[in-house]
């Protein structure tokens, strides 16, 4: 442990970088699946790598201060674009991938950016696309030759021969090498390290500016809260522009020094999973859903006998599982049936799903469902909650080994200080706290209180425990015209716990009662469909049939019975619901990027709709416009139903009081 | 020199020498052809209609052959025996023939439908080892001798005196030809004449057009293999007859690929034909040209016949040009 | 991936493959009749026409598959007499089928090495040891084949026994077995059969990439109009086993004689006469 | 349901190409060859070394060598007695002109002149395919066999006929003839069963396996590809007929002791046909399953009544496994056509992704 000390003090990740090539130079930092195989880089050879990158960026012009796109799947060349950046103290500004050329023209503008870093010719396509949009770009960089060997290589630059270029400018002036390295080390840790655009729920993307003595601290206090060290591995498959994989994969990967991984592509990142066997891994709620989804669709096939095993033991892990987990006491006969279900059931799916060697999972960005998550915390996996922002550099409060919960998120890491407005508001102060929003010192200070604490826009509260409980944002808890509390994400996020329901948007506030919007899971849905012989077409029919409507008829009454037994809640059961013809989407600008509902956009987009769940009609006609997939643009026309909902009595008096 | 002499020559000035013995071993191998050709004929029959290749055609000449027999011992040692006994036991032969045809339709064919033909002439083989194991529990593995008055199949011999000798025609193989003959044309009537031959002969084509006529296929399945059976049958008699009628005669079956691959393997003339060539061809080689290396080339001379054939002509007598298309 | 190994000298724009007069008889029956055209470096060439027009028997015949009764072929300056189909494989022509031919029991990846067959010379000994040379040599061509394996972004089906693929994707190995051969000359039968609009685009996609940062020359045959339009550079039409037009593709839309027999597509398919023979 | 796959990432081609990708499947391979070469011997009784485990050994292997040809090669050959007939003589002939040379050189050298003789047997196979070709290899059956019976210089002109094993040695332990323990037999065999298994794996798994399975799948493509068929089909058939030729040899002279030529009659052409088809065409594990299956389920018929205290006559016994075996043969190819090497691997893949299905 001695020798990691000077990994203590060290405040920005180039620094890091060299001192894993220094502690640790063989063992593997980074692995990419390519060609088939996986090909693994060692710290030494990623240090030497950037190092020499960062001589070529320089030779290109890259200065300190400058900004660098970074748009890409996660891929090595991307992830050393980040740190040869920060190694000559220019700013990376990584962007979604999927940004339509609008977006990208806009962060891209906005953050000021004169060079980027993509991965393939699709991107190299779509940033030439803009470039006319953003003056100042005037470098980008490629990784993967495929079909760019005709463009016009003026300002278009691979990145290996960059790195290639770097070498030879390194090994032919030991001058330059020593001024190279002095660039890394004038870095310190008031140097801005990123720039994260973060997709808001509301307006344009605001640029979040990290610091990085900041991220570093940040990443240490949970590095140390997960006891996460050089034997851990991950697969880095969240999008590089989100603050989850750059604070899991790339910021913890620098202060642990363990390996991450890369995966091949989309389409194969589940079977680059299950090779790898990550130890540290993250999703949001939404992939543990999808692929428990995808787990009972599955079984649903197997033979009776298996079957029936398979919920058997399932049944036993729900009753033992999470004790066992938790270090609880089980009596003999419990242990021993799991320990047998372990051998039949759970080390197999775990094995399956890739999930065998994880040590320590998370989850956060929505509330997850109790039974989801204990489906798999009682599987022997650790999966535990935390709650973060882009603002806090991820981290503010997150769940301790033996003290995990469903319903709440976790104490405040270690050096986070949260309290709770008066409103009810969640406020923060942490060391990985952001500098500012670029460029908008407006927005700033409105997120900032005096004493330096940040406002999540989140209302929740402590509850006996001492572990935070997320209602909804602040802004969206309203209170229906009678005055009762209405929380339409609790409520929505009531809904999507079942699997058939894959989006719900509830509104209500202002008014006599609560109604709401559904989307069907047009996997689940579907299956559904097909083993009881309901034939249709699409899936507007399939959103419109009768029995699915009663179907989910069925599910918001039960919702209803829950929000019936929560004093606070019970005034705002569903009345009324149906069910959108067509998938939220956020090409529509109906979700965000991180596939979090727009409400406000939809209440809009969809008033007819509205008019009619509150009119008392059954039925309501909606044209709306969408964008294909090509970017192509359309009409889609739809006649929707709509239905009645069973609610529960409320007692008189709850209602009075 | 002595050698090329006994092969090439030699025997060519025996043959003229002694016509006699040409004349007899020509009628030999004219009557071994006529019962391969039966063999083959039922060979044609499964694989124009099925597309089976029927291993256990042997097996079936000789199952057949021990069901009459044995019956008719049973018979006999119930006291019941003569002409009447015999028939009785045929009619009951055939009838088993059937049941076997139907069991084979249901329990191998129809599972096995739409499968590799290599995966079918494997479970054929299957068919062969269950009744051999079937066959030989109940009538025992012991040859028995075809019963021959009883069905009015005469014996003892013709001694004719010509070509400058003597020339020995068994009446069982005067008999033969002339049943086999008969039989032949009968399935050639069958096959041109009635509406279920037309059928069998559109399947050959094309299953659908099978159905169209009103036959199933599993009926016709039923048919083809009933036919086989019953040529098997009347095979095992001809042959038994002969000889005995034990196991090893399934053996001879295996000289049916020489002759398919002669005819062709959906060709009922050409599955004459080639039994005639093979069965003379046989003989002859055997008589003069066998004893230069020692006898017995029988065993093998009709497949490198079949396959010396083959190099030159791979579609055989009757086939068409192989036109590969891609 | 690596360019077609260029020993022919030839530069782009020079013939590389020459028909002449080359006729074509199955047992009586004109398949192609006096046929002439060539091929020329670096081109995308398509042969079009309606169905039994000969198309495929004219790609048979450039690869060695079926021999002429009369006529020349000449490739790459060699007038050939007749020519087996691995002899035209090693002189680099390659071929993908217009149903389908792949190898069913074998996976992706092993179908596109069998592409690399002419290219591995280890003989049975390092075979049945495996270790050693026969495994570097593996392994070298294994390298190959999963740059094509990248090119084609058939990495998910890797290893996926190629029967249980979808047809679109079958097609797509097919592609990359040809290409595994590194051909000088690509034949390509009915590349886009079957396909729905974003498989064709993939494909059409492909084999501009392979002509513009290959250099392969490419004989295509094509029934999407609006894919040979776009894609090739010259366009022979054929017909009942008779040239009836070449050019490009401008000069081939506007040439009476093809807007005949396209329209006479309807007619054809009711009833191929040997009438037309005589016209 | 064993399997741990997760984790089990191939940093190279070489690992991923490996013949057992799979930790677990390693590992139980090495069990599997730890039984083989150390329980059974420990702890096999004598029964069950000379009439189970030996013929079965060698059985496999004639099956192996079959299925090179028939399964990978797509080539049908009913020559296969034959071909091991070829063997048998060449070690005995061998054996007897040079004692001195060790048994097991000539027992393998024996397989290159089956080679010899099952290439020039598949020359046809350049014009004829299918069951024309199974023709064309009967020819070979009963040409062959007929050699066996009338030239005598290949039994040194025995009044029996038959050939009878001298007895050699190895490091000085007898391991033919009437002196040679079952065990030394079982382990001789084992061990060429065992290398030549991962030869045949090798070969099958590399340019000259894909280039006969090309052929079976689809020889015209494979011919455009550049595949000439004619050597390829004749390197099929004279591997094939080595494996062939050494198992012969090994069954005269480490299982059966002396030998007529009714051993090498059709019957056995078809008995390995069996095992081929059985146990799963294309595939080297199925060649042992349908080798136990067909060869070990007799015995275990056959001692069946005993073990039940029944009494059923041999001759009975002996209709019933013929009865039982055929219709297990019809069961298992409407079961599984593809044979139990493909049960194999589905229960394999079942296992992989348990708990699912698929």
């Amino acid at each position: 442990m001695a020798q990691t000390s000077d990994l203590v003090r060290l405040d920005t990740f180039a620094k890091l970088l060299c001192e894993h090539a220094r502690l640790r130079p063989d063992r593997a930092a980074m692995r990419h699946k390519d060609f088939g195989i996986w090909r693994t880089w060692t710290w030494r050879e990623v240090a030497e790598n950037v190092r020499a990158y960062a001589a070529g960026l320089q030779a290109l012009g890259l200065t300190r201060g400058a900004k660098i796109a970074i748009i890409g799947a996660n891929r090595p060349a991307l992830y050393w674009s980040i740190l040869a950046a920060q190694w000559l103290g220019a700013v990376p500004v990584p962007v979604y991938a999927d940004a339509v050329a609008d977006e990208m023209a806009y962060v891209l503008n906005h953050a000021e950016v004169t060079f980027a870093a993509v991965q393939d010719q699709e991107q190299v396509d779509k940033v030439l696309s803009v470039a006319e949009q953003v003056p100042l770009l005037s470098v980008v960089l490629y990784d993967e030759p495929r079909g760019l060997r005709d463009y016009d290589h003026t300002r278009l630059h691979r990145i290996e021969s960059v790195i290639d270029n770097g070498r030879k400018l390194l090994a032919a002036d030991a001058a330059l090498a020593a001024a190279i390295d002095g660039e890394r080390d004038r870095g310190g840790a008031d140097d801005v390290s990123i720039i994260l655009y973060t997709s808001g729920t509301t307006g344009r993307s605001k640029g979040v500016i990290l610091s990085a003595g900041g991220s570093i601290a940040a990443a240490r206090d949970t590095v140390g809260f997960d006891k996460l060290g050089e034997r851990d591995e991950v697969l880095a498959y969240l999008p590089l522009a989100w603050v989850g994989d750059h604070y899991l994969n790339y910021a913890q990967a620098l202060v642990a020094g363990f390996c991450v991984a890369c995966p091949e592509s989309i389409e194969t990142a589940e079977n680059d999973l299950q090779e790898i066997g990550p130890s540290f891994y993250f999703a949001p709620p939404r992939v543990f859903e999808a692929l428990l989804t995808r787990v009972t669709i599955r079984m649903e096939d197997a033979g009776a006998l298996k079957r029936r095993m398979f919920q058997y033991f399932i049944g036993v892990s729900r009753r033992w599982g999470e004790k066992i987990l938790n270090g609880e006491s089980v009596p003999l006969g419990g242990r021993l049936n799991y320990w047998l279900g372990n051998l039949l059931v759970y080390a197999p799916l775990k094995n399956v799903l890739g999930f065998s060697r994880i040590r320590v999972a998370y989850t956060a960005g929505e509330a997850i469902g109790p039974d989801l998550f204990s489906f798999y915390r009682s599987l022997g996996l650790n999966l535990k909650q935390l709650y973060g922002q882009t603002e806090a550099f991820l981290y503010v409060t997150a769940q301790p080994d033996g003290q995990i919960r469903a319903d709440t998120v976790g104490p405040a890491v270690p050096n986070v200080d949260i309290r709770i407005s008066e409103s009810g508001e969640v406020l923060y102060r942490s060391p990985g706290q952001f500098i500012g929003y670029y460029k908008d010192t407006e927005r700033t200070a409105e997120v900032m209180t005096e004493d330096g604490f940040i406002k999540t826009g989140d209302a929740g509260f402590f509850d006996e425990d001492g572990q935070l409980k997320i209602i909804d944002r602040a802004k969206d808890v309203g209170r229906l015209g009678s005055g009762a509390l209405f929380a339409p994400k609790y409520i929505e996020n009531k809904l999507k716990f079942y699997p058939n329901i894959k989006e719900a948007v509830a509104f209500g506030q202002g008014r006599d009662f609560v109604t709401c919007m559904l989307n069907i899971d047009l996997t689940a849905v579907g299956n559904w469909a097909e083993r009881n012989n309901i034939p249709y077409a699409s899936y507007q029919e399939l959103a419109q049939h009768p029995r699915v409507y009663r179907m989910l008829g069925e599910h918001v009454a039960e919702a209803n019975r829950g929000l019936a037994s929560e004093p606070l809640m019970a005034n705002a059961q569903i009345r009324r619901f149906l069910i959108l013809h067509k998938e939220l989407d956020a090409d529509d600008g109906e979700m965000t990027r991180t596939q979090k509902v727009r409400r406000g956009f939809i209440a809009e987009r969809y008033k007819p709709l509205i008019d009619a769940l509150y009119d008392g009609s059954d039925a309501a006609d909606i044209a709306t416009e969408v964008t294909f997939e090509d970017g192509r643009k359309g009409v889609l026309a739809a006649r929707v139903r709509i239905a009645d909902a069973a609610t529960q009595p409320v007692a008189a008096e709850r209602v009075a009081a | 020199m002595t050698l090329l002499y006994s092969i090439f020559v030699d025997p060519f000035v025996q043959m003229v020498q002694m016509p006699d013995l040409l004349a007899q071993t020509l009628w030999e191998g004219l009557v071994s052809g006529v019962l391969y050709a039966l063999i083959a004929l039922g060979f044609v029959l499964i694989f124009k209609a099925s597309g089976v290749f029927n291993f256990a055609q042997g097996i079936m000449v000789v199952f057949s052959g021990l069901t009459l027999v044995g019956l008719y011992e049973k018979f006999a040692a119930a006291g019941f025996s003569g002409p009447l006994a015999a028939f009785t036991a045929l009619a009951l032969a055939v009838l088993v023939m059937l049941i076997l045809a139907m069991v084979i339709e249901r329990t191998v064919l129809r599972p096995l439908v739409n499968q590799p033909d290599i995966i079918l002439f494997m479970a054929t083989f299957g068919v062969t080892y269950l009744l051999i194991g079937f066959g030989e529990m109940v009538f025992g593995g012991d040859p028995k001798q075809m019963i021959t008055d009883q069905l009015f199949l005469p014996r003892g011999a013709y001694d004719v005196a010509m070509l400058g000798g003597h020339v020995s025609f068994q009446k069982i193989d005067i008999a033969a030809t002339v049943i086999a003959s008969l039989m032949i044309a009968g399935l050639a009537i069958f096959f041109q004449k009635t509406r279920i031959g037309r059928a069998l002969r559109a399947v050959a084509d094309s299953h659908k057009a099978a159905l169209s006529v009103g036959i199933s296929l599993n009926q016709i399945w039923v048919i083809v293999w009933f036919a086989a059976g019953v040529v098997a049958l009347v095979t095992g008699i001809m042959w038994g007859a002969r000889s005995d009628v034990s196991f090893a005669l399934q053996i001879v079956a295996l000289k049916a690929f020489p002759v398919l691959i002669l005819g062709g393997f959906t060709s009922v003339p050409g599955a004459i034909v080639g039994g005639l060539i093979i069965g003379i061809g046989e003989k002859l080689g055997e008589f003069y040209w066998g004893p230069l290396v020692g006898g017995g080339i029988e065993s093998w001379l009709a497949y490198v016949i079949a396959l010396l054939f083959l190099l030159y002509r791979p579609q055989g007598l009757f086939g068409d040009k192989i036109i590969e298309r891609i | 991936m690596r360019a077609p190994g260029d020993k022919s000298g030839l530069k782009a724009g020079d013939t590389l493959l020459a028909v002449e007069n080359v006729s074509l008889t199955f047992g009586g029956v004109k398949a192609i009749s006096e046929v002439s055209f060539d091929i020329r470096k670096g081109e995308i060439r398509a042969i079009i026409g309606p169905n039994g027009a000969g198309k495929t028997s004219m790609l048979n015949v450039v690869n060695g598959f079926y021999h002429p009764q009369h006529g020349r072929i000449t490739y790459k300056g060699q007038t050939r007499a007749r020519m087996k189909p691995y002899q035209a494989a090693s002189q680099g022509i390659a071929r993908t089928f217009q149903n389908v031919a792949l190898f069913r029991g074998m996976s992706t990846l092993d179908n596109i090495m069998v592409g690399r067959t002419l290219k591995m010379h280890r003989g049975l000994f390092w075979q049945m040891l495996r270790f050693g040379p026969a495994m570097a040599e593996e392994i070298e061509h294994r390298r190959v084949v999963e740059d094509i394996i990248d090119f084609l972004q058939i990495e998910a089906i890797r290893k996926v026994p190629v029967g249980k693929l979808p047809y679109g994707l079958q097609k797509r190995v097919e592609l990359g077995r040809a290409l595994a051969m590194e051909p000088e000359l690509l034949l390509l039968d009915e590349p886009m059969a079957g396909m729905n609009l974003e498989e064709k685009e993939d494909m059409c996609r492909y084999i501009l990439d392979l002509n513009n940062q290959f250099g392969t020359t490419i004989a295509l045959i094509e029934h999407d109009m609006g894919v040979v339009m776009d894609l090739s550079d010259r366009v022979v039409v054929l017909e009942y086993g008779h040239k009836i037009a070449d050019g490009t593709p401008d000069v081939v839309k506007a040439d009476a004689k093809v807007i005949d027999a396209y329209l006479g597509i309807e007619r054809g398919v009711s009833g191929p006469s040997q009438e037309s023979e005589a016209t | 349901m064993f399997y741990r796959e997760a984790g089990q990432f191939k940093q190279s081609y070489a690992a991923d190409q490996a013949i057992f990708p799979i930790r677990q499947d390693r590992i139980g391979l090495a069990v599997i060859l730890l039984i083989a070469f150390v329980g059974i011997p420990l702890f096999g009784n004598e029964f069950l070394l000379a009439s189970v485990m030996v013929p079965f050994l060698i059985l496999a292997l004639g099956a192996i060598g079959l299925n090179l040809l028939t399964g990978y090669a797509g080539l049908l050959s009913l020559g296969t007695a034959g071909f091991m007939g070829v063997g048998a003589y060449a070690a005995y002939k061998l054996s007897t002109i040079f004692p001195e040379v060790n048994i097991l050189v000539w027992i393998l050298c024996s397989g290159f002149f089956a080679a010899a003789v099952g290439a020039v047997f598949g020359l046809p196979s350049s014009r004829i395919k299918g069951f024309y070709l199974a023709v064309a290899t009967l020819a070979a059956q009963f040409f062959l066999q007929w050699c066996f019976v009338r030239w005598s210089w290949l039994y040194n002109d025995n009044a029996s006929g038959a050939i009878e094993v001298p007895a050699r040695t190895l490091f000085g332990i007898a391991i033919t003839g009437p002196s040679a323990t079952p065990v030394t037999r079982y382990l001789v065999v084992l061990t060429i069963v065992v290398v030549m298994t991962l030869i045949a794996s090798n070969i099958v798994h590399g340019r000259i396996g894909r280039s006969w399975m090309a052929v079976r799948d689809m020889d015209i493509a494979a011919q455009l590809m550049g595949i000439r068929l004619l050597p390829v089909k004749l390197l099929a058939f004279a591997v094939s007929s080595f494996y062939c030729g050494v198992a012969g040899a090994l069954m005269v002279f480490l299982w059966l002791g002396a030998a007529e030529p009714a051993a090498f009659d059709i019957n056995l052409s078809f008995v390995l046909l069996f095992m081929v088809i059985i146990g799963g065409l294309g595939s080297l594990i199925g060649s042992f399953f349908g080798a136990a299956l067909i060869h070990i389920l007799p015995i275990a018929i056959r001692m069946l009544p005993d073990a039940l205290g029944l009494s059923i006559g041999a001759a009975t016994v002996e209709h019933l496994t013929f009865m039982i075996v055929g219709a297990l043969i019809i069961f298992f190819l409407v079961v599984e056509p593809h044979g139990l090497a493909r049960l194999w691997q589905i229960g394999k893949q079942k296992l992989r992704v348990w708990p699912f299905p698929y």
